[in-house]
């Protein structure tokens, strides 16, 4: 290919959603030369599609909350396995990330009092699990990832952040120091490739939800960073954790928020039962996501899903009237409406738990710095890599996310990551050059895909991706059929290195992207079959019908996989927050 | 690479909601009138300078071309008219949703119409 | 802020301002006009006596002074719109505002001249 | 079911041209437009076109179908298919990168224009500004603004004056900042906005309103921003 030109930066972050844009920002406004690479317009990331809020002890609600509670109800919701040092910095830092988007400008909803309006969502607590019901969900309306996108975005155009806008950034370039020294984009527009090099690159890249046939997330959301570090020979954490939404529409797989579930809305099966006062008899249609989706999967197996083929249940909403649906649930009234035909104002919504959210990803401590282990086990910092955001896990969620954190993940994380970026810098961190070979290396993907003389098409092999995971490694998950999947897997990985894009121009060449994503979308696939696979309990999200028990003696660990060897190894938890004592585990009921 | 980027701009295949119409209609109706203040005002100098040149228009409105250049006037200028006072409430806020713009629309074509058929006759 | 010369008044707000003003001015004149010739039996006699009385003859040029406003703020509004070129857009313009400055001398002397 | 679909390849094609398809609908199913897409990017991948969350809130599928402004993902064929033919054409009024991606540069230029944050000079306190419910209805039909720019390049006044009429969508963000009781700087932003282009080319022809995918109202906001000026000058 040649030699290609190159951009610098100090600091270059991939990705343009709430974790990428919150991370840029803070770098841009302590002066450091940054520039935001996004493949989509920075509005149109998969932030955006966040309904329901962003949970933090910002005492509105209840003048009383504190965010140890909070913290508490985070590392049971993660069944334990979430890091409680890094649980404890977002849950306390979170009101001061939350107060700063406020003063962006973000149009919260708010209270008589013209505070920031919480509404209650599941496994919220008051008082360490003792006080009942929490509402700790600040929102706007259920548009709250819209007005925070929105709101990063003008924010950083106010700060005068650098966006490189409809690039896509291929590759991490690495150095012979092992450094990250920058990555390998494509300028879509144009089809130009360019090395961009820069002393820290943060992956903020977001989930890949498009692995499974059936998601609450965008067309976009592949895996891109995590793909990319995976390719470098860096190691992923829990991938195994995916987190089904118990409320996606039927058929369409949108997201329904939990916040239908906050302001008062519950789930009924065919027999018109609240099912859920059996499962969770507290917190009810509120338990933990994890608990409402298998709750709702086991409906349906055992005959009381709705619908001809008895295969969902429903959404009942509108005993709450027009006047709230109208004034708190705004959007999910038009959605339903679009895509499942159904206005909630009279009907119920017909809703199947849907691939949401990826709780693993790229390990990082608490500044964003990205992790890996040496031979003994130890972390050893990537230098030059950073990631936060659902690309990153850092880990909050541990085995299962609290609905609301997500949001306030990635602008604690993004802000942390930015924070330590900046400070790294100022101390006068320098990284090393790339040489011609190791730009070259970075590049080899790309000219495979260029001179491939494969047969496969790229939307068929994704498609029976997809159905693979669907079926294989979905809500539960079986020792016999995880090996079957994954046989598959490993055949539909050799059609992967096989396709043929179908159109070889420059400018604006989507194919070619959706070629680029595919390998992606393999790698985490992967990933999630292989420490599936090899998590021989359940925990969390991670439901087996061979080991039902959560297995606290081997397993309350994270585990990472490492793509070179194809092993999965173990990486103990953080049990020592700096303030508060350490929540040891317990049952998980609700 | 192909530099000059086309622009889809070819407005025959667009679909053009009635207060497009109206607001396109309301500016034809504005040049007709500015060209026809010419003949309005040649004809009033006529009809005032005496009682011959006040016949002489009178008698001239009785042939069709003349009678028609003025009902094409006056058609500009009742729907010019008409259009404007939509303009008008909608500056005070009022037909500024999608129905209220649709339905004011509809009454402007409405009246122009019936009022520019009226005048015709009045003029015959 | 987009700078021009050739619109009428300083501002957006100023030129929208005299388009209506003069509309309800036009409005009002038109609206008379079309009463007075549906309720008089119209002759040369009512006629002219019409546009005899002064204060008819100041409504009158009122009327035409607001016609050529109305019509530069509306014809600069077309004419920026639709024709791109400088050249032929001042020419357009220089012809537009020859006329209202035509039509409005020679409206004084219809109503001042008979 | 007979689908046009306006195609431009700078590499290849000297002008655009409509490239007509013969698709198969599976029967029973009310597709979306970016559906269709998708099955039609299937058979040719050439063929180039954005699309993100396809649930309608990330506006990245602004086009043009059988003559009106919308978005692919929410718009079912049933609403726009007349006499089993789907005409699809870029957003109107933008320059065309390859088929339906239209270079958005100008519309976010516009967007840029009007100061699209929020401005308040006095010390933020230690928790969030206060705004009582009241006032936080009024941003209520403005910041749900999701920038496809279906409506701007539906209005004619923005395809002859791009540069110079800031365009519904860049008026209707300009409102959600004037509006917002915490912003301070209202006297700056109108003072940017009063010449004659920006806001008054608007003539209230709705053709916004009409194809705003939100059910915004562009036309009403600009209202608003006009009386603020009367008032200001006056």
């Amino acid at each position: 290919m040649g030699k290609i030109r190159t951009i610098s930066y100090d600091a270059i972050v991939v990705g343009g959603g709430g974790a990428g844009m919150r991370a840029a920002l803070q770098l841009t406004e302590t002066g450091v030369d940054t520039a935001c690479i996004t493949k989509v317009f920075p509005t149109r990331s998969h932030t955006v599609s966040a309904q329901g809020g962003i949970t933090c002890a910002i005492a509105s609600a209840d003048p009383n909350d504190d965010w140890r509670w909070h913290m508490y109800d985070t590392v049971k919701g993660s069944d334990y396995i979430g890091d409680q040092e890094a649980i404890e910095y977002m849950c306390s830092v979170g009101p001061q990330a939350v107060f700063e988007l406020e003063h962006m400008g973000l149009p919260f909803s708010r209270t008589e009092q013209g505070r920031i309006y919480q509404r209650p969502f599941g496994g919220q607590s008051k008082d360490y699990g003792k006080g009942g019901q929490a509402a700790r969900t600040c929102a706007a309306a259920d548009r709250t990832g819209h007005a925070l996108l929105h709101t990063l975005y003008q924010a950083n155009l106010k700060g005068g952040t650098t966006f490189l806008n409809e690039w896509y950034a291929i590759d991490l370039v690495k150095n012979s120091d092992q450094q990250v020294v920058g990555v390998i984009a494509i300028e879509i527009e144009t089809g130009e490739v360019v090395y961009i090099k820069s002393k820290a690159t943060v992956l903020a890249t977001g989930g890949a939800g498009r692995i499974y046939a059936s998601t609450t997330n965008a067309l976009i959301n592949t895996g891109d960073g995590i793909g990319m570090a995976l390719r470098a020979g860096y190691p992923v954490q829990d991938m195994e954790m995916w987190q089904f939404h118990p409320t996606g529409i039927y058929g369409a797989g949108t997201l329904v928020t939990e916040g239908c579930r906050g302001e008062g809305g519950y789930l009924i099966n065919s027999e018109g039962e609240r099912f859920m006062e059996r499962y969770a008899p507290n917190a009810k249609d509120l338990a933990g996501r994890d608990v409402v989706a298998r709750s709702m999967v086991i409906e349906v197996l055992e005959g009381r899903g709705c619908g001809p083929e008895k295969d969902h249940v429903l959404l009942k909403l509108d005993h709450l009237g027009e006047e709230t649906l109208n004034l708190r649930l705004p959007g999910i009234v038009e959605l339903s409406r679009t895509f499942a035909h159904v206005d909630p104002i009279k009907d119920p919504v017909p809703v199947v738990p849907t691939c949401h959210y990826m709780m693993g990803g790229i390990p990082t401590t608490v500044g964003g710095q990205a992790l890996t282990q040496d031979k003994e086990g130890n972390d050893q910092v990537i230098d030059g890599l950073f990631a936060c955001g659902e690309a990153a896990c850092v880990s909050v969620h541990g085995a299962n996310r609290l609905g609301g954190n997500s949001l306030l993940d990635l602008v604690v994380f993004g802000r942390a990551a930015g924070l330590h970026i900046e400070e790294r810098l100022r101390g006068g961190y320098e990284s090393g050059d790339a040489s011609e070979d190791d730009i070259n290396r970075a590049l080899a993907r790309l000219e495979r895909l260029e001179s491939s003389t494969g047969t496969e098409s790229v939307a068929a092999v994704r498609k029976d991706l997809q159905s693979c995971m669907q079926l294989y490694f979905g809500v539960f998950r079986d020792g016999d059929s995880m090996g079957e999947g994954l046989k598959k897997l490993d055949a539909i990985g050799e059609r992967a290195r096989n396709v043929q894009i179908g159109d070889n121009s420059k400018a604006f060449n989507t194919a070619r992207i959706e070629a680029l994503e595919l390998d992606n979308l393999f790698e985490v696939a992967y990933a999630t079959a292989y420490s599936a696979m090899e998590r021989r309990e359940s925990r969390g999200a991670h439901a087996r019908n061979d080991y039902t028990e959560r297995d606290d003696e081997n397993w309350l660990k994270h585990s990472v996989y490492f793509p070179l060897e194809k092993r999965l190894g173990k990486r103990d938890v953080n049990f020592a927050p700096k303030t508060v004592d350490t929540l040891q585990p317990m049952i998980r009921t609700y | 690479m192909n530099s000059k980027r086309p622009v889809n701009l070819d407005l025959g295949k667009f679909h053009f909601p009635l207060p497009a119409i109206i607001s396109i209609l309301h500016r034809i109706t504005g040049i007709i009138i500015f060209v026809g203040i010419a003949f309005l005002l040649y004809w009033l100098d006529v009809s005032l300078d005496s009682e011959e040149g006040f016949r002489q228009v009178s008698e001239l409105l009785d042939g069709f071309l003349a009678w028609f250049v003025l009902w094409g006037i006056m058609a500009g200028l009742i729907f010019h008219l008409v259009a404007g006072i939509r303009h008008l409430f909608m500056d005070m806020g009022i037909g500024e949703t999608l129905e209220g713009g649709r339905l004011s629309s509809k009454i402007t074509i409405g009246v122009s119409v019936v009022l520019i058929i009226l005048a015709g006759i009045w003029l015959w | 802020m987009v700078k021009t010369v050739t619109n009428l008044g300083r501002s957006g707000v100023y030129d929208w301002m005299i388009q209506r003003v003069t509309a309800y001015i036009l409005a009002l004149y038109t609206l008379f006009l079309f009463g007075f010739m549906l309720t008089t039996d119209l002759s040369y006699e009512s006629w002219s006596a019409l546009f005899g009385q002064t204060w008819f003859r100041i409504f009158s040029l009122m009327a035409l002074v607001s016609i050529g406003a109305h019509a530069w703020v509306g014809l600069w509004t077309v004419t920026t719109d639709y024709i791109k070129a400088t050249a032929p857009r001042f020419l357009v313009q220089a012809t537009a505002g020859t006329a209202m400055f035509v039509y409005v001398v020679w409206g004084v002397q219809i109503l001042w001249g008979h | 079911m007979l689908v046009s679909l306006y195609r431009y390849n700078p590499e290849q094609d000297n002008a655009p041209y409509m490239q007509d398809i013969e698709l198969d609908i599976p029967a029973g199913k009310d597709l979306m437009v970016l559906d269709v897409l998708a099955l039609l990017k299937e058979k040719d991948p050439t063929l180039a076109y954005r699309r993100s969350c396809r649930e309608g809130v990330c506006g990245s599928d602004g086009m043009n179908m059988n003559g009106k402004n919308g978005l692919g993902c929410i718009t079912p064929i049933s609403e726009v298919v007349k006499k089993d033919k789907l005409v699809i054409r870029p957003l109107p009024g933008l320059p065309v990168i390859r088929d339906l991606v239209v270079d958005m540069g100008i519309f976010y230029e516009q967007y840029e224009r009007i100061t699209p944050y929020l401005v308040n000079d006095t010390p933020a306190p230690e928790i969030e500004r206060l705004q009582s419910p009241e006032d936080r209805e009024k941003l209520d039909g403005l910041y749900e603004c999701i920038l496809c720019a279906c409506c701007s390049t539906a209005c004619p006044s923005f395809w002859w004056n791009p540069e110079k009429f800031v365009g519904p969508a860049g008026l209707l963000q300009a409102y959600r900042f004037l509006a917002d009781s915490r912003d301070t700087a209202q006297e700056e932003r109108l003072s940017d906005l009063d010449d004659p282009f920006s806001v008054f080319r608007c003539r209230g022809i709705m053709n916004c309103v009409a194809v705003c995918p939100k059910g915004l109202n562009p036309t009403k906001a600009i209202g608003h921003i006009r009386d603020l000026l009367l008032q200001r000058a006056t």
